[in-house]
């Protein structure tokens, strides 16, 4: 079996490093081919990466707060991009401040992620959705 | 423009300035002579370095959180609140990460948002927007000194603002705010950025305004052995020093094990008074800072209680200045005002409580010392090296050859060789210690401690141990063993 | 009948059996040997002394709360939610204090009462009004070990129905809960019958099945230096251990400083199995619990976390068996189980963090222990020389001399004339020792500790001293320093 | 002047006794003459030592919950022996449980007490007050 390529990175101004290591090592030795963007990483980023390697989902990290502000309108360049199938997730800590999950999730799913995931949210978690949602 | 650890010129100084001034509008209104002339009137107890020096020489260990918000009136009510509710001793102001990157337009969105929504969607203040009177306004809000925390690479205009603003102490370095903040901005242009800021704050000093200088301690908080962060504090306090700094600040992240932290709060205190002098500058006050566990924090509020009051012992036990406290929503988000005057009271409870008790020599406390002080000795030896007598070329070639490296930062500059564990006990050593320049006794100290955990665990070390020690704390333990 | 420490016969145990079943109608359901066979069947998870051999063997601390309400099913839930929630590693059922006064009949208003306000209107679980098939499901319903806390000087019909009913662990003993709890019970009385629920855990240890005893180490939780609580609990241990018991746990309440509170938890476990040994009984295995800070706590819930965590911190540096837990109520009242939850949280993070770390011996912690070792080894030859051998004489006379002197206790069976007060550093000394039967240099030692404290605070020592400490830790410091 | 007399004790099955000694401590170090009949006292004990003393005020403590099971029907007792006159204060940890002060001084009040202290409270505060009511 061909393996699944996915596209991992954090967006924005963000730095924070170590989650994204982790979860590539772990989405690695579940068997998934990473394409990992690091932080500081831009929308435009995240779609040519997507685009170049004809990723199977992306899956974006925002830790520092600016989440909201940062993937605003990403979806849409997705969209624009021919990438509208490709399941688009995200996670960490994503907004400033501690807030209702409920509402949070809510709010990224009208922003067009498809799955939306709260702080600390361990790799098998991610790993069991990827398995279900990519076959 | 060529990079030596050597004071500036009034000329080169004076001619980046108007370049650098030119970055925001808001650059147009810092008056350095006026400036000047604000500091010499602010009363002694708003002033970071006296109050330290004082805090020093009675041997207690002051409580200062972390706190930034959008909005000016916002964040003055949030300082207010932490000081009269919190008791913080000393008080700060996070900056936001856009001006971290010098991405003032989209702070300026922030703000507007912020506005709109009626909630702070920065996190942090945005000085730099904000302008220089925005910046007193907040300082004359407060009875404690005040000091600017952020992660800026290239902070010379938020220090221009913040300083003209009244700010007395300045948290950063060329390479604390680079490797663990950045992912391309070469070495040695933060190493410049940097000499600036300490150039600009010798200017203060040369008209008797003190300025305290803080380099980042615990990095990118996450395992970061002591050797690593001593070493990178002592520098940045040298290439400070050399340009006119006489009040430095030196920090560490709290690792979790008692001794292993006692030992470096102390050896930090001893080498960097050591190095300062040996190089010509003892006349540097030398403070410290203890950061509580910087790494991931468990979620559940009662637990991170927990986190923070051992912090809080350490920083007492050791005779740390001053400890950085954490808040019980540090898992989750940046805490509401009653969070971080939680997180503060809890310490200071503590620290309260231990203020008359401190940790007595012992023969392990001594041995730990002694590995410290003869592994940041190896590095920093190397460093000189290096740099053939540079200590500025020295850094930037130490970190290209390994010398120093710094566990999970994000920059391409740094070599990322290296992967810490903890033994048996908790203490951070090197499962691998990439190209450190250790000696044979060193490595094989290193090598038996985490093989001892092995054994204990049933395992051979390996990443895996580095990620369970990774969570370890954020699921309650400190040791990340196999279930 | 007269005291005399020597195990009694099997008539004088059974004749005064009828009575005491016969205090309250459901003592009627007592069925002794039905009862051993229940505590047979219980499986080792569920008996105290097989878990608390366990932690010690692996050198853990164990986090037990209090906690206790009105009605049974209410008491379930509370506990339930202690032991899956907080994670607490052994639970308790504190009983109301009438029942501790055994008035049964105000207990079953303060029943009624409960039901009909919907809230608990007694401050613990009634135990003996609810009977032995009522204590039966508490303990089928958690899954560790449960224990009875109390305070009651005559608790021989609560032993009978709460031992009957299953719980494994049974804290108490006829000092220390008279003198602490009581006003006007003579010591004759309580030693009295303790030795008849002792003898009542001799009786099951005869059939196999083993009790675990607690002698309550704090006493009145206030400034209590660690001699006077030691001696009553090594009394306490060799008067179970007469009567049968084979296993005990001797308890100690933090003072807060480090080197005393570890000292303490050190001396406590040595010197009680070494006075058991001594005294004939070397087979009784002993084990220690340290009680967070049991006096005045700060209402500010922060701050109690802080409290919380320097008693964990200390009770896994010290490497005591189990630590009673506080919550961040504790200056206002009974927990909710949310807040007790919460206390357990804090703790366990805090001991799990420290669970591979013990505090090695220092040369302070040296000179500590034997201070400790001396005044209490002083107390108790004076008891045994009082008692000319029985030590059940000895501790009542030991009382009237003023030999023994617990701190701010309401008995009038106590002298109280000792009036203790921190030193400089926060370890409880002696501002007067009363008629404690200490050698010159013990009684210079404290006098001195006292005296460095008063010049550091330019105050001569007096009672204002006392005040100001027993306030201290309420107000957020160790020591009472004057304003 | 002639010094004040106050009745203090602990009232029902309560035995702290560290507040109490305290109190007097404090009470008589501020001039009064203190009668205290201690921990463990029921409603006679106060009402006797305050007729054979011809206290000026009754200042009664709980602290370890039953309070209001204990001192229910005290001010009616105290009216039948005729000290309706005799301010009488409570105060401790009043109620089982952290609850709204203002609740408990309203329940405490309508049983009859004057004054309602919450947990914690300072011997300053009382000296204040019986510096206003007694004159
Ligand atoms: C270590 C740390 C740092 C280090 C980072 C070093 C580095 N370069 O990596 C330093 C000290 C530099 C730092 C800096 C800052 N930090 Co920081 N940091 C942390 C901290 C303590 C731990 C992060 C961590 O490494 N965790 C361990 C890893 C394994 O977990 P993780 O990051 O959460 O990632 C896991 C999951 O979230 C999940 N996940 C992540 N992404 C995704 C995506 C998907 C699709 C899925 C399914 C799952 C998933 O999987 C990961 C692996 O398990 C957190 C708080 C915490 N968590 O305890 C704050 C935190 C993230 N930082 C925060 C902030 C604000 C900052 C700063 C702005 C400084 C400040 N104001 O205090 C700067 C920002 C710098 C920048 N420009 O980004 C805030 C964010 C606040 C918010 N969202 O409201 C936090 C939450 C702390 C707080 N409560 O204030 N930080
Ligand atoms: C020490 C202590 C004990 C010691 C007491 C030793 C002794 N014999 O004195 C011991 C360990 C024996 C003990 C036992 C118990 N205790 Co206790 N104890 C405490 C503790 C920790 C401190 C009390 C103290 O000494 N404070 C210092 C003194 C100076 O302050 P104070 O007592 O509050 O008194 C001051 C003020 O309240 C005020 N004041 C008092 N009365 C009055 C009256 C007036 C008119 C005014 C104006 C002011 C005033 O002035 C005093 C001086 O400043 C408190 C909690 C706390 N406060 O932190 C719990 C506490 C009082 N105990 C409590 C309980 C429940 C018990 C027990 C039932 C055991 C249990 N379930 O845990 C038993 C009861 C025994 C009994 N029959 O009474 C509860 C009461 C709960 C409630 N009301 O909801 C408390 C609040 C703890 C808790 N949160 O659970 N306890």
């Amino acid at each position: 079996m061909q393996k699944k390529t996915l596209v991992l990175g954090v967006i924005g101004a963000d730095v924070h490093a170590v989650g994204n290591r982790i979860l590539d090592y772990a989405l690695t030795e579940a068997g998934f081919s990473v394409v990992n963007i690091g932080v500081l990483a831009t929308q435009e980023e995240f779609i040519n990466a997507a685009m170049e390697t004809d990723a199977q989902a992306i899956l974006v990290s925002s830790l520092y707060g600016h989440g909201e502000l940062d993937c605003r309108g990403l979806k849409e360049k997705c969209v624009e991009a021919g990438l509208d199938d490709v399941p688009l997730y995200v996670g960490g800590n994503l907004v400033v401040g501690k807030q209702d999950f409920a509402v949070v999730e809510e709010h990224y799913k009208e922003m067009g992620f498809d799955r939306v995931y709260p702080p600390g949210t361990l790799p098998d978690v991610l790993i069991r959705d990827l398995a279900r949602d990519l076959h | 423009m060529e990079l030596k650890n050597k004071r500036w010129s009034s000329e080169r100084f004076l001619a980046q300035r108007k370049e650098v001034l030119g970055g925001w509008p808001t650059g147009a209104n810092v008056d350095f002579e006026e400036a000047v002339a604000y500091h010499q009137a602010l009363p002694p107890g708003k002033i970071f370095a006296h109050k330290l020096e004082q805090g020093k020489k009675e041997g207690v260990t002051f409580a200062q959180p972390r706190a930034g918000v959008a909005l000016v009136a916002e964040h003055i009510e949030l300082l207010r609140y932490l000081q009269d509710e919190g008791g913080a001793d000393l008080l700060p102001t996070t900056i936001d990460s856009y001006t971290r990157q010098n991405r003032y337009r989209e702070a300026e969105t922030g703000i507007a948002e912020s506005r709109n929504l009626g909630r702070s969607m920065l996190n942090g203040f945005p000085a730099v927007n904000h302008g220089v009177d925005a910046c007193r306004q907040v300082v004359e809000a407060v009875g404690v000194p005040v000091q600017v925390r952020h992660g800026t690479p290239d902070a010379r205009l938020l220090a221009e603002i913040t300083l003209a603003g009244g700010f007395t102490d300045y948290e950063g370095g060329g390479i604390s705010y680079n490797i663990p903040y950045s992912k391309d901005v070469p070495l040695e242009n933060t190493i410049l950025y940097w000499q600036y800021v300490d150039r600009l704050i010798g200017e203060y000093e040369s008209r008797g305004v003190r300025i305290n200088r803080e380099p980042f301690g615990p990095l990118t908080g996450t395992l970061v052995p002591p050797c690593i962060s001593h070493s990178v504090a002592i520098i940045e306090a040298l290439l400070a020093a050399e340009q006119g700094v006489k009040s430095v600040t030196l920090g560490y992240g709290q690792c979790g094990n008692l001794i292993q932290d006692i030992a470096a709060i102390r050896t930090l205190q001893e080498l960097g008074e050591k190095y300062l002098s040996e190089k010509g500058y003892p006349e540097v006050m030398v403070t410290t800072v203890f950061h509580q566990w910087m790494g991931g924090f468990p979620q559940d509020e009662s637990k991170a209680f927990g986190v923070i009051s051992w912090g809080a012992a350490i920083a007492a036990l050791a005779g740390a200045t001053k400890v950085i406290v954490k808040t019980p929503h540090e898992a989750v988000g940046i805490p509401t005002k009653e969070a971080n005057a939680a997180g503060i009271k809890t310490t200071k409870q503590v620290l309260n409580m231990l203020k008359d008790q401190k940790y007595a020599s012992t023969p392990e406390l001594e041995q730990e010392m002694e590995i410290i002080r003869r592994e940041t000795g190896s590095i920093l030896d190397r460093v000189f090296d290096l740099g053939e007598g540079d200590l500025a070329q020295g850094a930037v070639r130490a970190f290209q050859a390994g010398v120093i490296d710094i566990p999970f930062a994000p920059s391409r500059f740094n070599t990322g060789k290296l992967l810490p564990a903890r033994d048996n006990h908790g203490a951070v050593r090197l499962l691998d210690y990439g190209d450190l320049p250790f000696a044979k006794e060193i490595i094989e100290f290193h090598r038996e401690k985490i093989a001892e955990r092995g054994r204990a665990e049933n395992r051979s070390p390996s990443f895996q141990m580095v990620i369970d020690d990774i969570y370890a704390i954020g699921k309650g333990m400190l040791v990340g063993r196999p279930k």
